[in-house]
């Protein structure tokens, strides 16, 4: 046969081709121009133009080619572009793709590293556990040679960012396997009535009977055509299904495989009612001498490269057949003009007993001894059953020495999960359609009735308010579940390792013989034998090589593979990239309505959880000045807001904070600590009493969502009597600070409705009013600052409006926006602790120095044993305040307080204070450093120790808080 | 105090059945002669001096110092499948010691001491490979906890430091260290001595040696009952006989509430699947490991080609390692987060293991109201790292009937008495 | 001093025009999938016995959603739970008709600045919000007028199946400060499908 | 990704929870001793099997409630009896 349009090898129309001869597309291989047809997969086009090696194996570098000429194939991993790691058997060729080897030095044809091959009786499995250890600090420089072996492709930091968009689904049914039983199983289902998301891994709908004969043919397009005609199937082809994990969640990820990378997987999670697994059988290798060399190929390989890319696998052939499906590759083979000189019949003892050649099959001996010189060495030894979707619903398949394969365990499996297909059992199209449709419409009734159950849940459709006891009705699928009938299981002949010691694991070099060692050794059990030898872990997980080494491990203990059974299947089915994975970042991100101005003006931003906040605007010392000075604003909206009505909030208040709130009057405005059972403080804040029975109730701005569940945990759960209605409302109002001497001045230019004096809104008192013609504005007159300050609470609409009218009017007095920064500052002079900065994970009220606020005396409140009991024992630290000897030194916050060698405290917090012009610090302590005027030693990162003081406040600036009462 | 039975410390040499070596290897590799088996399984004896139950590295590492430090030999180590089946060969191999308390730290650093000798003591390559480790910041707090850690490390003469943005760059060129971020990377905890460790290989090094001294693991061997009376252990129940004996060691992970209610020990103790995956192997690109509490993320390349990712624990307690697909979307989500350029690589498996929290982040370890019965449990996440130190305290423990002065801080009476251990101080993850 | 002037949370695309006191986008979609910012229409939360006598009043349950006789849509957003939308500006008077309520002890809030107010518009609309929410939108499970509080885009958000004229329409309730994340999530998961922008049109509701 | 039967919500995605867990009652404040404090705080039955726990439903109806899960499988169904769930303990 002469040169072939589309490549040397290429062969004349076949029937069920997949290929489009009109469409040619330029690739490069290994630098190389070639030329491939629409349709073809990387490896079909390069096969077609006659080569043959794509790769080299891990430890010896072995040339490899096509085994399975499919996804799974371990032979032609290759780099395409900036892409590692693909599948060159499943991916389509695309124009002008730049496809590369992996694992070989300097180059695929001549590989240096080849050589290890003959190192190879060193190099057994664990070889490295015995090694390399002597001298101690020899081993980085042998780990750094190891590490030129990793078999993988590269990555490059120029990749740009890819995530995919995912979507979820909640089909009725979800079938796993497009072949015909999958076809069929989705058809039954969706004629009663079911929704149906049919999943087949390969490109096209059919299975095997994509390379079948022309009845095969014939068949399919039956199918397909009644598939296509069912508008209640939905079809995804070159997708697959990840993972059946708790809940029926089954994870699909849909390929495009004439595209490359992340940007060519997408992922769907459906919550399907119930699943039908269907996803046939995997073809499984055979082991002996020279299995791995190139021109070695399953049945299944040969077929599809006949019969779907028509492409000529070799010219002279020698076939070992265990089954019809190597019969019928046989047929195909001839049909394909490739001389047929002998095949094996496995059931008639036939046997291939090696393979010679080096960089591929040049002769192959077989049972009776005879040497058959061939290129083509095809194997039909058996199946694998790819049983990872059952493993993952908890059944666990069972070896059946018949079937030579393992078998589903149905009586284990969850009554939403149904086999069917050759994954089941044997026989003829007829019989497996049949099966699979019964199970198709068996799972659709199962999910009508989770379905109704569901839906009967919803309180949409619920009669009463209040959910029944026990709510709505059992969901489980299996009352009255009809069984499926079983399939038949022909008997196949037992075919895993031969006579001879061959590779058992492609992509990670191990032969039967590692196996037998670990054995040996002491590793003996299948689990033991595979992280010993890393048998299975390589990147096709066990799907080819699992039953091979089960079966060489229960040989070498002597026990069967029944009982040794194989290494578990875990997720994901085939791997998956992390762009699809990751999808868009769904990371909610909060701003305040005053951002735009924030931005306008040179804002640095600062992360606070979800919220981003000016950090500061260019000087935070000058800001701060700016508030002791004059008057300044800053944005506090993230801090947390809770609207509180009802009879028994003041009760709720008891409850919860360590002080007393029975006798807060209406109008004013009270600082309260929380802490949580253990005593440890948990958030602050201030609450204003605005009615009878209507409080507003502030948190710190990361404690906002925390303090509300706290709150509605302790009514539902602990005081459901109560009644309190509980209304975040921390966005509902733009809320500001004004701080500073003219703060009132400013105030009175804007506010209505209020009379701001000091007698009538004194200190810690709360007033509602308007505020530049924004009604219903809400002003508490507090101190965090430790200026005459307001905190106003303003619709948070005419947040911005109210912000750019009071920095406008108050420009004359010099009023002007300061940042987390400044607050920092001027809360720190002031002696104001930070819940989660001054305080810790261990932090009881007591240590915080809440000794005024906690009153023991109360009946009950949140923490209320522990703190009695810290009080009792006065254990635990304290918290002070502490000045640097010399004030220049500003001690980093984490700075060691040290007795001798023994750590006796740590600064909290630490700022150069402007206003008194030195450094200003917190610090927990050890009880006994607490008095005021002890000299502690402070250990500086830089390891220098410096003295401080003890100071009698918290408060570094104006202790007595005269400024703020103004 | 129990006595024992056996003789004081046996010389090393001489026990062992075949020395390692690359010329054993070649010489055997030529001959085409197996190494003989590294342990062997013998039938339960009736009774016991010592009963360890898990046979993880815990486990393992105290049969083995109890042979080796003290000449206790007549011990019996259990477990329920194959040794190292549990947490042991199922953690991502991270070794550190740059932990927040100063108990913490001196309890960590002398278990890397014993880590970085471990292969010549056990004449076993468990290639640690000190490759560094890096814990990111991505808030003020955070950077405020990591120099918190720095400082108590250096205190305690562990080598551990903060470090900014393009110190972190050229450890890890392919960390984003930019502003763009969602979580930009403000600093780091950088910690030299840290690293990874191949972890089967420490359970199997710790096996032989155990072994080779006359202990005698049991595989496949389920405790079904812990028989008590008059306070005091008198027999374990398994599946493969029952044991009389003085002395167990409830050395689980998973299911150690479970076993201390089969002696009337109650854990304040609850159970967590802890996830992990690895990838398809690529080129070597990454050296050192990467670590982000924020974001529950670690990171570290292993000598396969292989990234291996872990996390935080399940957000609800379970017994079941069955693994959820949210879990590896939001690890994929937070690792390209870091690394916006590996979204190409594919994640190849995922796997759980099985972790139990206390409410101090700490272990409880030495002895409980019951003679005669031993805990060292609640390891949480960081249980590997801690397997060395915790059999030798453990291993002292049980010889001398006193709780070694390394572990006193981890007592089961903290609970009831206090203070608990400030690990809790900054409750971030950090592996 | 100017007077004061509403801002949404989600910043109006050109031409921005003034209506009902609120700053908002003037633009006009052509295509037939759109995403419109209806957050200057009044929202007020009633809080009551979820079987007291003010739930018989209002007489809409949990998980539903129905306009009253003056228009206002009254959503059963939670057990006990009520939101109220109406037209820009009428959050007074929806709060006077609630005060009227009696028998028991109320919450009437009035959140419209608190709140951010999506509408997502168009046969394909269960397909963008099926990328960003894992509620099943199909019309046996949740049919017009069903209502449910879920993640989307890992956002607590209030969902109002609220077709319009025929064409599936949602509404997207969310607090303020994360309306314009929200907007954005539900603009990238449609941009696929051509989704637009629609200004906001107070006869609109 | 589990399915929780929410009484309220009907069933939804475990996401949208927050696992509270096994809660025990809390003890009187003022009669409780340390021990029995501490044990209220820290000990939890961890059971294995069907338990009948407390989730928070953070992203719908803002109820605690309580629903049985098996620690085996993770299975869940409706609890036997609704509410008022139990408290969680310490710093919930």
């Amino acid at each position: 046969m002469g040169e072939q349009r589309g490549g040397a090898m290429r062969l004349t129309p076949q029937p069920g081709e997949v290929i489009d001869r009109s469409a040619t597309i330029d690739f490069s291989w290994n630098g190389r121009p070639f030329t491939g047809f629409a349709g073809d997969t990387i490896a079909s086009a390069l096969a077609a133009a006659g080569e043959r090696v794509f790769s080299r194996s891990l430890k010896y570098h072995r040339p490899r080619g096509l085994l399975t000429a499919s996804y799974h194939d371990p032979g032609c991993m290759v780099q395409v572009g900036d892409e590692p790691n693909v599948r060159g058997a499943h991916r389509l060729v695309s124009a002008g793709a730049a496809v590369t080897s992996q694992n070989t030095w300097p180059s695929l044809r001549l590989d240096l590293k080849a050589v290890n091959q003959f190192a190879a009786p060193v190099l057994t499995a664990g070889f490295y556990y015995k090694t390399f250890m002597r001298p101690r600090f020899a081993w980085p420089l042998y780990e750094a040679v190891l590490r030129r072996f990793v078999n993988g492709g590269r990555v490059s930091r120029d990749t740009p960012p890819s995530r995919q968009a995912k979507r979820f689904a909640h089909p009725d049914v979800l079938v796993a396997g497009g072949g015909p039983a999958g076809m069929a199983a989705a058809l039954a289902a969706a004629r009663a009535g079911a929704s149906v998301l049919l999943v087949e891994e390969e490109l096209h709908l059919g299975g095997h009977l994509r390379w079948g004969d022309e009845a095969d043919l014939a068949a399919l397009a039956n199918l397909g055509a009644q598939v296509a005609a069912e508008p209640r199937i939905e079809v995804l082809t070159d997708a697959v299904v990840l993972g059946r994990y708790d809940g029926n969640w089954i994870a699909v990820l849909e390929r495009r495989g004439d595209l490359g990378g992340a940007e060519a997987e997408r992922l769907v999670k459906a919550r399907a009612k119930t699943l039908v697994v269907a996803p046939g059988l995997i073809e499984r290798p055979y082991v002996f001498a020279g299995n791995d060399l190139p021109g070695v190929m399953l049945s299944t390989a040969v077929r599809r490269l006949i019969n779907l890319y028509a492409v000529k696998p070799g010219e002279r052939a020698v076939v070992l057949s265990a089954n019809p499906e190597g019969d019928a590759a046989v047929a195909d083979l001839k049909r394909a003009g490739i001389q047929v000189l002998r095949v094996e019949d496995a059931r008639l003892g036939g046997d291939i007993v090696m393979a010679a050649g080096r960089a591929g099959v040049r002769s192959v001996t077989v049972a009776d001894g005879s040497q058959i010189s061939c290129d083509l060495l095809v194997i039909a030894a058996g199946w694998t059953a790819p049983t990872s979707l059952l493993n993952m619903a908890g059944a666990v398949p069972a070896y059946s020495p018949r079937a030579a394969r393992f078998l589903p365990d149905f009586a284990g499996l969850p009554p939403e999960v149904l086999a069917t297909g050759g994954l089941a059992g044997d026989g003829s199209l007829d019989e497996l359609t049949g099966h699979a449709s019964a199970a198709g419409a068996e799972a659709a009734r199962r999910a009508e009735r989770v379905g109704r159950a569901w839906r009967q849940a919803m309180p949409g459709n619920r009669a009463a308010a209040v959910p029944a006891e026990g709510g709505a009705g059992s969901t489980d699928p299996s009352d009255d579940a009809k069984v499926l009938p079983d399939l038949p299981v022909d008997s196949h002949p037992e075919l895993f390792a031969g006579r001879t010691n061959g590779f058992v694991d492609f992509s990670e070099d191990v032969t039967a013989k590692d196996l037998r060692a670990a054995v040996a050794e002491g590793f003996d059990s299948a689990e033991l034998a595979k992280r010993f030898t890393t048998a299975t872990m390589g990147p096709l997980q066990g799907k080819l090589e699992s039953v091979n080494a089960a079966a060489v491990v229960a040989d070498a203990i002597g026990t069967s593979i029944a009982e040794t059974g194989t290494t578990t299947w875990r997720p994901p089915y085939v791997p998956v990239s992390l762009g699809a994975l990751a999808g868009p970042a769904f990371e909610p991100v909060r701003y305040s309505p005053m951002q735009p101005w924030h931005e306008a003006h040179g804002a640095v931003p600062l992360q606070a959880g979800a919220w981003i906040r000016p950090d500061h605007y260019g000087d935070p010392a000058a800001e701060a000045r700016n508030v002791r000075e004059r008057v300044g604003l800053i944005d506090v909206t993230p801090i947390g807001k809770l609207d509180l009505r009802g009879p028994d909030v003041a009760n709720l208040l008891n409850l919860l904070y360590v002080n007393k709130w029975s006798k807060l009057e209406i109008g004013r405005v009270r600082y309260g600590v929380m802490c949580a059972e253990d005593g440890v403080v948990l958030d602050d804040g201030v609450t204003g009493r605005l009615g009878e029975d209507h409080y507003l109730m502030s948190t710190t701005s990361s404690g906002a969502g925390a303090i509300w569940e706290w709150l509605e945990n302790w009514l539902q759960t602990e005081r459901p009597g109560w009644v309190v209605h509980v209304t975040p409302v921390t966005t509902a109002y733009a809320s500001m600070n004004v701080a500073g001497p003219h703060t009132r001045t400013l105030m009175e230019r804007v506010t209505e409705g209020v009379d701001l004096s000091n007698e009538a809104f004194p200190y810690m008192h709360v007033r509602t009013g308007r505020i530049a013609g924004v009604d219903d504005c809400v002003l508490w007159r507090i101190g965090f600052t430790g200026e005459l300050s307001y905190e106003l609470h303003v619709p948070a609409s005419f947040g911005l409006h109210v912000w750019e009218t009071l920095l406008d009017v108050g420009a004359d007095l010099g009023a002007a926006a300061f940042g987390v920064e400044a607050q920092r500052i001027l809360r720190l002079e002031k002696g104001h602790f930070i819940v989660g900065q001054d305080t810790d994970g261990l932090t009881k009220g007591f240590s915080a120095g809440l000794d005024w606020a906690i009153k023991l005396d109360k009946a009950d409140f949140a923490g209320k044993p522990e703190l009695a009991w810290q009080h009792e024992d006065a254990s635990g630290p304290r918290l002070v305040g502490l000045q640097p000897t010399d004030g220049s030194v500003v001690p980093a916050e984490a700075s060691l307080i040290m007795v001798g060698d023994h750590i006796a405290g740590r600064v909290t917090s630490s700022r150069m204070s402007p206003t008194l012009g030195r450094s200003v610090c917190l610090a927990q302590v050890e009880a006994r450093l607490a008095e005021p005027g002890t000299e502690v030693t402070v250990r500086l990162p830089t390891g220098r120790l410096i003295t401080a003081l003890v100071t009698p406040d918290l408060a570094h600036v104006d202790p007595d808080g005269g400024r703020m009462r103004v | 105090m129990p006595q024992f039975a056996n003789g004081g410390p046996r010389s090393r040499r001489g026990i062992y059945p075949a020395r390692y070596s690359a010329a054993g290897l070649v010489r055997r590799g030529l001959a085409h002669q197996d190494w003989p088996p590294a342990w062997r399984s013998q039938p339960v004896k009736p009774s016991y001096d010592v009963v360890i139950i898990g046979g993880g590295v815990h486990g393992l590492a105290a049969a083995y110092y109890l042979a080796a430090n003290h000449g206790i030999t007549d011990v019996a180590v259990l477990d329920k499948g194959y040794i190292g089946s549990g947490g042991s060969g199922r953690n991502t191999a991270i070794l550190r010691s740059n932990y927040l308390t100063p108990e913490g730290v001196r309890f960590y650093d002398r278990s890397l001491k014993l880590y970085e000798r471990l292969a010549a003591d056990l004449d076993y390559n468990v290639m640690f490979s000190q490759r560094g480790h890096l814990t990111l910041a991505h808030s003020d707090a955070s950077l405020r906890t990591m120099r918190w850690r720095a400082e108590v490390n250096k205190a305690e003469g562990v080598n551990s430091e903060v470090i900014g943005r393009s110190e972190i760059k050229r450890l890890a060129p392919f960390l984003d260290v930019s502003d763009e971020a969602r979580y930009p990377i403000l600093g780091a905890l950088y910690h030299p001595p840290g690293g990874i460790i191949r972890h089967d290989a420490v359970v199997w090094g710790y096996a032989r040696g155990a072994a080779a001294r006359g202990v005698h693991i049991h595989q496949h061997a389920e405790v079904t009952g812990i028989e008590v009376t008059d306070g005091q252990v008198r027999a374990v129940r398994t599946t493969q006989g029952d044991i009389a004996t003085a002395t167990v060691l409830n050395a689980t992970a998973g299911w150690s509430t479970l076993i201390s209610d089969m002696a009337g020990v109650r854990l304040p103790i609850t159970t967590f699947p802890l996830q992990a995956a690895v990838t398809e192997p690529v080129k070597p690109f990454l050296s050192t490991v990467i670590v982000s509490g924020s974001l529950h993320v670690y990171i570290s390349q292993t000598d396969r080609g292989e990234l291996v990712f872990g996390a935080s624990v399940d957000p609800f307690t379970s017994y079941s390692m069955r693994g959820s697909f949210e879990f590896i979307e939001g690890l994929a989500g937070h690792v390209l987060e870091l690394m916006p350029a590996l979204s190409k690589v594919r994640l190849l498996r995922q796997w759980s293991g099985l972790c139990d929290m206390t409410p101090d982040y700490s272990p409880i370890m030495g002895t409980t109201p019951v003679a005669g019965f031993l805990v060292d449990v609640g390891w949480g996440t960081y249980g590997f790292k801690a397997g060395p130190v915790s059999g030798e305290a453990m291993a002292e423990t049980i010889a001398s009937g006193r709780p070694a002065e390394i572990i006193t801080a981890f007592a089961l009476e903290r609970f009831t008495a206090g203070p608990l251990v400030g690990e809790k101080g900054a409750a971030a993850v950090g592996h | 001093m100017s007077d004061p002037l509403a801002r949404s949370p989600i910043r109006p695309p050109e031409p921005v025009v003034v209506l009902s006191g609120w700053e908002v986008s003037g633009r006009r979609a052509a295509g037939q999938l759109t995403l419109t910012d209806c957050t200057p229409l009044a929202k007020v939360s009633l809080r009551a016995d979820l079987a007291g006598p003010a739930a018989s009043e209002v007489a809409v349950p949990f998980g539903r959603a129905h306009r009253n006789a003056d228009g206002v849509l009254v959503v059963g957003s939670g057990p006990g739970e009520w939101l109220l939308i109406g037209p820009p500006g009428r959050a007074r008077q929806i709060r006077a008709s609630l005060d009227e309520l009696v028998g028991e002890p109320l919450s009437v809030t009035d959140l419209t600045h608190g709140r951010a107010l999506i509408r997502l518009t168009g046969e394909r609309a269960a397909d963008v919000l099926s990328a960003v929410c894992g509620v099943d939108l199909s019309d046996a499970v949740t049919p017009d007028g069903a209502a449910f509080r879920t993640a989307v885009a890992a956002l607590a958000t209030d969902v109002v199946r609220d077709d319009v004229a025929g064409v599936r329409s949602y509404l997207l309730h969310c607090e303020r400060s994360s309306g314009q994340y929200l907007f954005d999530a539900l603009m990238s998961a449609g941009r696929d499908l051509g989704i637009e922008i629609d200004g906001f049109q107070a006869q609109g509701f | 990704m589990i399915l929780l039967p929410c009484p309220w919500c009907g069933p939804r995605d475990a996401s949208e929870f927050g696992h509270v867990g096994e809660t025990p009652p809390r003890p009187d404040p003022d009669t409780v001793t340390p021990a029995q404090w501490r044990a209220y705080l820290y000990l939890r039955p961890n059971s294995r099997g069907w338990v009948a726990e407390t989730w928070y439903h953070r992203m719908g109806c803002r109820r605690f409630i309580k629903v049985e899960r098996h620690t085996d499988t993770n299975e869940t169904r409706q609890a036997s009896q609704r509410g008022p769930a139990a408290r969680a303990g310490a710093g919930a």
